[in-house]
């Protein structure tokens, strides 16, 4: 069962995927990309991941891909149909690159759960002893509120400059 | 399931590279660097399966540091268009002395 | 020279043999001393003088001006000048007189200070007093008081007055370095020292081009010999580990064999330091162009003292020439063929000072044959013989153009001074300085009873009594030259004699009018060196000569007193000479003794005097302006000095500075630079093919990125 | 007084002072008004000089090799050390930096008219590198500074020169840099190799002396140590940035390059490449390589120096004639033509810096420095003239001045082991006369007829005040150099010592006992 959700789930990511790339209209490309993102999400909530789930489609889906939205629609680029897609040698070479990339990836990829060094980790087991202890949030708060609440802070205080950065930037010149 | 979830991100990485490489809409190309962020995120998710928590909390920072990175992005590709009046990466060549 | 600086080392407390009472100096460092302090404060003097023509010559004052400064500034180097050197001499003379009071064989050193030492080496700021060094010392102060007595009349009206007296008392300071000095680094200090004053004094009127020109051409041939005296003081150490006097003498006849190619590379090194010092063949040309300097300078240093520094030099290594056979005939050979080369040019030269001056180099020559043939004592005997006649003619020459430019100035004709062709019948306006200057010539050209005589006759005896032995044929070659030019001596002398004071006169009445006689400033040293020119030979007379008809049969008083006196000097050089080469021969290489052969130099000579006289007397010579150089064939070529000059320029000069030029323009801006930029340009030229890839494109970027990722995955996973 | 300077603990701190506190006066500059900045660098220099002065009571011609000496640790897992010591070479080139720098100072005073407060900061900071060059015996400590040099010299070059000062400057830098990069990784092969010898890190000069390689390391060793030192000093073909180089500094840059910089050049090879490789410094080829380099550029700069229109790079060429002496002198591995090449390098430094220091006052005057412009100054500036007359006189080797003793022992200490190059050197003194008289007649004889020149001052006081210690001491080196001989002999013998006992020296490590250091107290 759990796997016939996987692969569904992995085919609405995909086709998602392809359809950022090659969709014409930049406003099909985002919708495209919010499938792409709500899929993962599912696939989350299956490698029992369900905060970041939920953040996902949240922030994700929600909050940055409507500030997209936002920006295309600002721009008025919905109405261009043209298509971008690069011609040529480029386009040739990126495909090659990419496709090696894809068949290197893919071809060490085999077996990944034979790996012998999992056993020096906690492994599914162990993981869900501890979101069972902690609760879905806890097992990810109490890390990230004790061990590394300096990089908390400074997150929050990147997404501050960044913040301030993107009102600078963005704003018209009086 | 790991291999399989790893090979989905490892594909859905080289779309979002494809992207990069082959549009020419500077949105899209960011849209698909957003995807390779995402793809990377699933496999960490993934991993987290097997080596703990902290994977996880990797994703949280990634995600963070996604969207402070639309933000200012977006706010450059304005900036951008005001001037050019294109988003048409092609156009930009200010790198090149 | 600090007061711990007098402490004598073991070395001076030289004891006579027998207990007889020691040798002991007087205040030798003080000969030094005096005239290096009226270098200072001449040249302090000097200083402020300059300093006043040249806030005059800003402000636009072109006149003399500020008289009473002048005066000061001429005052005191008036006495400040002569006055250091007179002193000097009177020391000279007190310490002769002591020497001469005791029996001493072996020289008395001073040491000062070490000068430089590390590691093997040493050199000592030392003085050697010895029979040489004193006698030298006597003729050095004694005629250079003379001369500066003579430029007092002669530089009174030069505003250069006191840098004058500045550089000739430096120069008298270094020629006493330079034969007072108890080493040879010592020596080499006084020989560039003299060389540097020499170059100041003849381009003392710097801003004539041609006159600075010649003190630079004086400097750099000097240089040319100084580069072989050096190399030679190097072997020497190599090869005996000393370069002091006693330490070299010593350790030179155990060290060498006689022959041996080590000394004998040492005496042509030295040989060549020698030849330079004092403008033998082939260096000799810069003695002409040295007349450049005011006259006075010329007889004091390019006539009686520095000229002959060679000479003393090879008379002070005579141990290490006399172990070099080879060495010591070449430089007999280059004497004889100097003295033949510069006699035959001088006779055809105009200016009374560049007859002179070629006829230095050709007595020059005649020294270095004594020398070279092993009589060191004849060559120090003409070196002092011809200090006094050479220095009266050239201070006799000074006076004639004196006068003669005085009276062209005073007429405001724009005539040479020098040239002779201007002068004629002079006898008539300028008496003291006729006869004084006839003295000398009959002294120089070897007529009986002056002092040239029995120095020449000297020389060119031992000479042919080298005709014997090693190198027979040679030397009998060089008597043979030697007599030639000693009647051809006579021959140009003769001919600057009756163009200048006799024949025709060639100015007008107007200069005449202002013709006179000099002060006596300038006439005393004439007539002192008059006297010397006729007697200053009489102390070096051979018995044979001295018991016949040139020595009055014995009763003149006529002794062989320098040959003794050198004795303890010599005697090592004569041994070695002696042992080596075989005693002189007793005959001349045609037959004949020592008064035969005497009394046929002085005939030929008068003879040559009286047809030189008789061929000029009827002749009418023309003014300069109005005559012109001979048509050609040998004449030409003798008034064209035989081209060296010009074929030295071409040889020499000219392509060294070709070279120069090529080395800068070539080797080092082309070849050098080239490669530095070129490898300048070589990086920049792969910066810009690696822009190439920067095009601006992020896409670019982007595919660069992804085949790097690609690169290092394909490592990492293949 | 030398009772004096033990009772005020001279000896411990004085190096130390030396090198540190010329940074001192960069904060009295910054603080000072713009128009005193020159005043206040004047006066500090100086009292640095009379500070430095003290050195030569409180050495001790008969001590230890290394005096003054203080060790301590600056990075510990490193093995770097802060070490501070000079010995009789050392010495003199301390002294000769203190006494160039504030005649240096004095000479920019109208020279310098922008942004005098960096200028005077920058030379400052210069002093700093040059004194720690010389008085370091660790040899990252040595690198740091000889860096150091290198900073400010390029600046003052570059800011402060004529036409082509970027050109120059670019040129300077990378020439150097060059250079002392290869010497950068020999250093870390040479430190690498020590300390897996000692089994401990160390940079320290003495501890390293000891260090075995085999002939080929020191061989390559040499070549790297030697190309930075041979571009340094410079030497024959590596020469071409210093005619430049001079042409476009200003005058002070011009006095301190000529008069120390080249030195540290020397001095390397003396101090680091001749102790530490032995073997490879007396092996017949690099000694070979070295005369033959040295005795080419004796003649080839004198040559090319004779042709110069412009007398400042005539001076510049003469340089590379001068070291060319140094080199032979160094490497014909004698105690006599080592002190030799010493006695050039303090001669060069005062004689080289008083004609640049000539040039540069003509300059000020006309400015040109084309030797065609010049002419019968003689006349008009009398002491100019003879100030200049002397200088060009020490800088042929005129016996008498100290440009001969050191000229003489050179040739003399080349000639006892190698008399072929010995000989060759020796032309030397005739090309010498060739390069520097044509221009001494051209600038001072000859007739005075252009209207500018007629119109020229003599010396100020200030000129004369700058010219007369240098002058001087030319006469007095030249007539009684035997305490300078006297202090450096030692150093000297050590470091011959050294190279001819290059094999047994590996046999005795590490502390050797030529080259020995008091423990640092």
């Amino acid at each position: 069962m759990t796997e016939i959700v996987f692969y569904a789930l992995a085919a609405m990511a995909l086709g998602g995927a392809i359809g950022v790339v090659l969709k014409s209209n930049p406003v099909a490309s985002l919708l495209s990309m919010v499938g792409t993102l709500a899929s993962m999400a599912g696939i989350f909530v299956l490698l029992e991941a369900h905060f970041l789930a939920a953040i996902q489609v949240m922030v994700y889906a929600g909050a940055i891909m409507v500030l997209f939205l936002f920006v295309i629609m600002l721009l008025n680029l919905g109405h261009d149909y043209e298509p971008d897609l690069r011609r040529g040698i480029g386009q040739f070479l990126a495909f090659g690159v990419v496709g090696t990339i894809a068949g290197l990836l893919a071809r060490q990829l085999r077996g990944a759960e034979d790996n012998p060094v999992y056993q020096f980790f906690p492994g599914p087991e162990g993981m869900d002893r501890l979101l069972a202890e902690e609760g879905i949030v806890g097992a990810i708060a109490r890390p990230l509120f004790t061990d590394y609440v300096i990089a908390f802070e400074l997150v929050g205080l990147l997404l501050l400059v960044a913040l301030v950065g993107a009102v600078a930037l963005a704003k018209r010149r009086v | 399931m790991l291999t399989e979830a790893l090979v989905l991100g490892a594909l859905l990485f080289v779309i979002g590279m494809l992207g990069v490489l082959v549009r020419r809409n500077a949105i899209i190309v960011f849209l698909s660097i957003e995807l390779q962020l995402n793809a990377v995120n699933l496999s960490f998710v993934a991993l987290s399966r097997y080596l703990g928590i902290e994977g996880q909390l990797f994703v949280f920072f990634i995600m963070t540091v996604a969207a402070a990175e639309a933000a200012v992005g977006l706010a450059i590709i304005i900036s951008i268009f005001r001037h050019y009046e294109s988003v048409n990466v092609e156009n930009f060549s200010l790198l090149r002395w | 020279m600090t007061a711990s600086g007098f402490a004598a080392g073991p070395a001076a407390q030289a004891v006579a043999p027998g207990g007889g009472e020691a040798f002991e100096p007087l205040l030798p460092g003080l000969i030094l001393l005096l005239p290096l302090l009226g270098f200072a404060g001449n040249g302090i003097l000097a200083l402020a003088a300059a300093r006043g023509g040249a806030a005059r010559l800003r402000s636009g004052e072109a006149g003399a001006g500020g008289e009473p400064e002048r005066r000061l500034v001429h005052a005191l180097p008036t006495w400040l000048g002569p006055g250091s050197v007179a002193l000097a001499f009177v020391l000279s003379a007190l310490n002769f007189a002591r020497m001469a009071g005791v029996e001493l064989h072996d020289p008395v050193i001073r040491h000062y200070w070490s000068w430089m030492a590390t590691g093997p080496f040493t050199a000592e700021v030392a003085l050697q007093l010895d029979q040489l060094s004193v006698i030298m010392n006597l003729i050095i102060t004694g005629v250079g008081s003379l001369i500066h007595l003579f430029s007092v009349g002669y530089m009174r009206e030069d505003p250069g007055y006191a840098r004058y007296f500045c550089y000739l008392n430096l120069f008298v300071f270094f020629m006493l370095v330079l034969v007072m000095g108890a080493g040879f680094p010592l020596m080499f200090v006084g020989w560039e020292g003299v060389g540097l004053c020499s170059y100041l004094l003849i381009g003392f009127w710097f801003e004539d081009r041609e006159k600075a020109d010649a003190g630079k051409k004086a400097f750099i041939v000097n240089r040319i010999g100084d580069f072989g005296f050096l190399l030679g003081i190097f072997l020497l150490f190599r090869h005996l580990g000393a370069v002091d006097y006693v330490g070299v003498f010593a350790a030179a006849p155990e060290a060498f064999s006689y022959g041996d190619p080590v000394v004998t590379a040492v005496a042509l090194l030295l040989l060549l330091g020698a030849i330079g010092k004092s403008a033998q063949v082939p260096l000799y040309v810069w003695l002409p162009d040295a007349m450049a300097g005011p006259t006075p300078v010329s007889a004091l240093i390019h006539a009686a003292t520095m000229v002959t520094a060679g000479v003393y030099l090879i008379a002070r290594a005579g141990v290490l020439f006399a172990l070099a056979p080879v060495g010591s005939a070449a430089a007999a050979t280059i004497g004889a063929v100097t003295a033949l080369f510069s006699a035959t040019i001088a006779l055809k030269q105009y200016d009374i000072k560049k007859v002179l001056a070629y006829s230095t180099v050709s007595q020059l020559g005649f020294m270095f044959m004594a020398v070279g043939a092993g009589a060191y004592v004849a060559g120090i005997f003409h070196l002092m013989t011809h200090a006094f006649f050479k220095a009266l003619l050239f201070l006799g020459a000074g006076a004639v153009i004196h006068s003669m430019h005085h009276a062209l100035h005073a007429t405001h004709r724009e005539w040479d001074a020098q040239d002779m062709r201007n002068m004629g019948d002079l006898r008539r306006y300028l008496p003291m300085t006729w006869i004084t200057m006839g003295t000398a010539t009959l002294a120089i050209a070897g007529i009986w009873p002056f002092a040239g005589f029995f120095s020449k006759d000297e020389i060119i005896w031992y000479t042919g009594a080298r005709a014997e032995g090693e190198f027979a044929v040679l030397y009998a070659a060089l008597w043979a030259i030697a007599l030639v030019a000693a009647v051809l001596t006579a021959v140009y002398m003769t001919r600057l004699m009756v163009l200048t004071f006799h024949g025709n006169q060639r100015f007008g009445e107007s200069e005449a009018r202002n013709l006179h006689e000099e002060p006596v400033t300038m006439t005393v040293p004439l007539a002192v060196l008059a006297l010397l020119a006729v007697f200053g030979g009489w102390i070096n007379v051979p018995p044979a000569v001295h018991d016949s008809f040139f020595g009055g049969f014995g009763l003149l008083p006529m002794s062989e007193w320098l040959h003794y006196w050198l004795e303890p000097v010599t005697a090592a050089a004569d041994g070695i000479r002696a042992a080596g080469a075989g005693p002189y021969s007793e005959s001349a290489p045609l037959g004949g003794g020592e008064v035969l052969w005497a009394a046929v130099a002085t005939t030929a000579a008068a003879a040559a005097i009286l047809l030189t006289m008789r061929a000029l007397a009827g002749r009418e010579v023309r003014p300069a302006d109005e005559s012109s150089p001979p048509e050609g064939g040998l004449a030409r070529v003798l008034h064209d000095k035989w081209y060296v000059d010009e074929a030295y320029d071409r040889v020499i000069v000219r392509p060294v500075v070709g070279a120069s030029r090529f080395a800068w323009r070539w080797i080092d801006q082309f070849v050098i630079d080239g490669a530095v930029d070129g490898i300048g340009a070589l990086v920049r030229g792969l910066g810009w093919a690696g822009s190439l890839l920067q095009t601006g494109q992020v896409t670019t970027y982007a595919v660069i990125l992804a085949l790097g990722a690609l690169t290092i995955l394909g490592a990492l996973i293949l | 007084m030398s009772a004096f300077l033990q009772a005020v603990g001279y000896p411990s701190w004085a190096l130390h002072a030396l090198t540190w506190l010329p940074l001192a006066g960069i904060g009295g500059i910054l603080l000072a008004p713009r128009a005193r900045a020159g005043h206040v660098a004047f006066g500090w220099s100086a009292f640095l000089l009379v500070l430095s002065l003290g050195l030569w009571w409180s050495f001790d011609p008969a001590g230890e090799l290394f005096q003054l000496a203080s060790r301590a640790v600056w990075i510990e897992p490193w093995g770097v050390d802060y070490a501070l010591g000079i010995d009789g070479i050392a010495l003199f080139m301390v002294l000769l930096s203190t006494l160039t720098m504030p005649l240096a100072i004095l000479a920019s005073f109208r020279y310098i008219r922008q942004r005098e407060k960096s200028f005077y900061s920058l030379m400052l900071l210069l002093q700093t590198g040059i004194v720690g060059v010389f008085v370091s015996m660790d040899l990252l400590l040595f690198y740091v500074f000889f860096e150091l040099t290198l900073v400010p010299m390029y600046f003052i070059i570059g800011i402060w020169g004529g036409e082509r000062r970027v050109y120059a400057a670019i040129k300077f830098f990378l020439y150097t840099a060059f250079g002392s990069l290869l010497m950068l990784v020999g250093i870390l092969y040479l430190y690498a190799r020590a300390r897996s010898f000692l089994g401990a890190p160390t940079f320290f000069l003495p501890e390293l002396l000891g260090t075995p390689l085999s002939l080929t390391e020191q061989l390559l060793l040499f070549g790297a140590f030697g190309t930075a030192f041979a571009i340094k000093v410079p030497l024959f073909p590596l020469h071409t940035w210093l005619p430049d180089a001079h042409v476009e500094a200003p005058t002070p840059g011009s006095v301190v390059l000529a008069a120390v910089l080249l030195k540290i050049g020397t001095y390397g090879f003396i101090r680091f490449a001749l102790p530490l490789f032995p073997d490879a410094a007396s092996h017949s080829w690099v000694t070979g390589i070295m005369l033959t380099l040295g005795v080419v550029g004796i003649v080839y700069a004198a040559w090319v120096a004779a042709v110069q229109p412009d007398a400042k790079k005539l001076v510049a060429y003469t340089s590379v004639a001068h070291m060319g002496f140094v080199i032979i002198g160094i490497f014909a591995l004698t105690a006599t033509g080592l002190q030799g090449g010493l006695m050039v390098m303090i001669s060069h430094g005062i004689s080289t810096g008083a004609l640049f220091l000539l040039v540069g006052m003509l300059y000020e005057r006309r400015h040109t420095r084309t030797i065609s412009d010049f002419g019968g100054l003689a006349r008009v500036a009398p002491l100019l003239a003879t100030a200049f007359v002397i200088t060009a006189l020490t800088s042929i080797g005129l016996p008498g001045t100290s440009g001969f003793v050191g000229e003489f022992l050179a040739l003399l200490g080349t000639f006892e082991r190698h008399p072929g190059a010995g000989a060759l050197a020796t032309t030397g003194v005739i090309f010498a006369a060739y390069y520097m008289l044509p221009m001494v007649q051209r600038i001072l004889f000859n007739r005075l007829d252009d209207p500018e020149n007629r119109a020229m001052p003599d010396l100020s006081r200030r000129e004369a005040g700058i010219l007369a210690p240098l002058v001087l001491l030319m006469i007095l080196l030249g007539v009684y150099p035997g305490p300078v001989l006297e202090r450096m002999e030692p150093a000297v013998e050590a470091v011959l010592e050294h190279v001819d006992d290059g094999g047994s020296a590996l046999a005795s490590p590490p502390a050797d006992r030529a080259l020995r250091v008091e423990p640092a107290p």
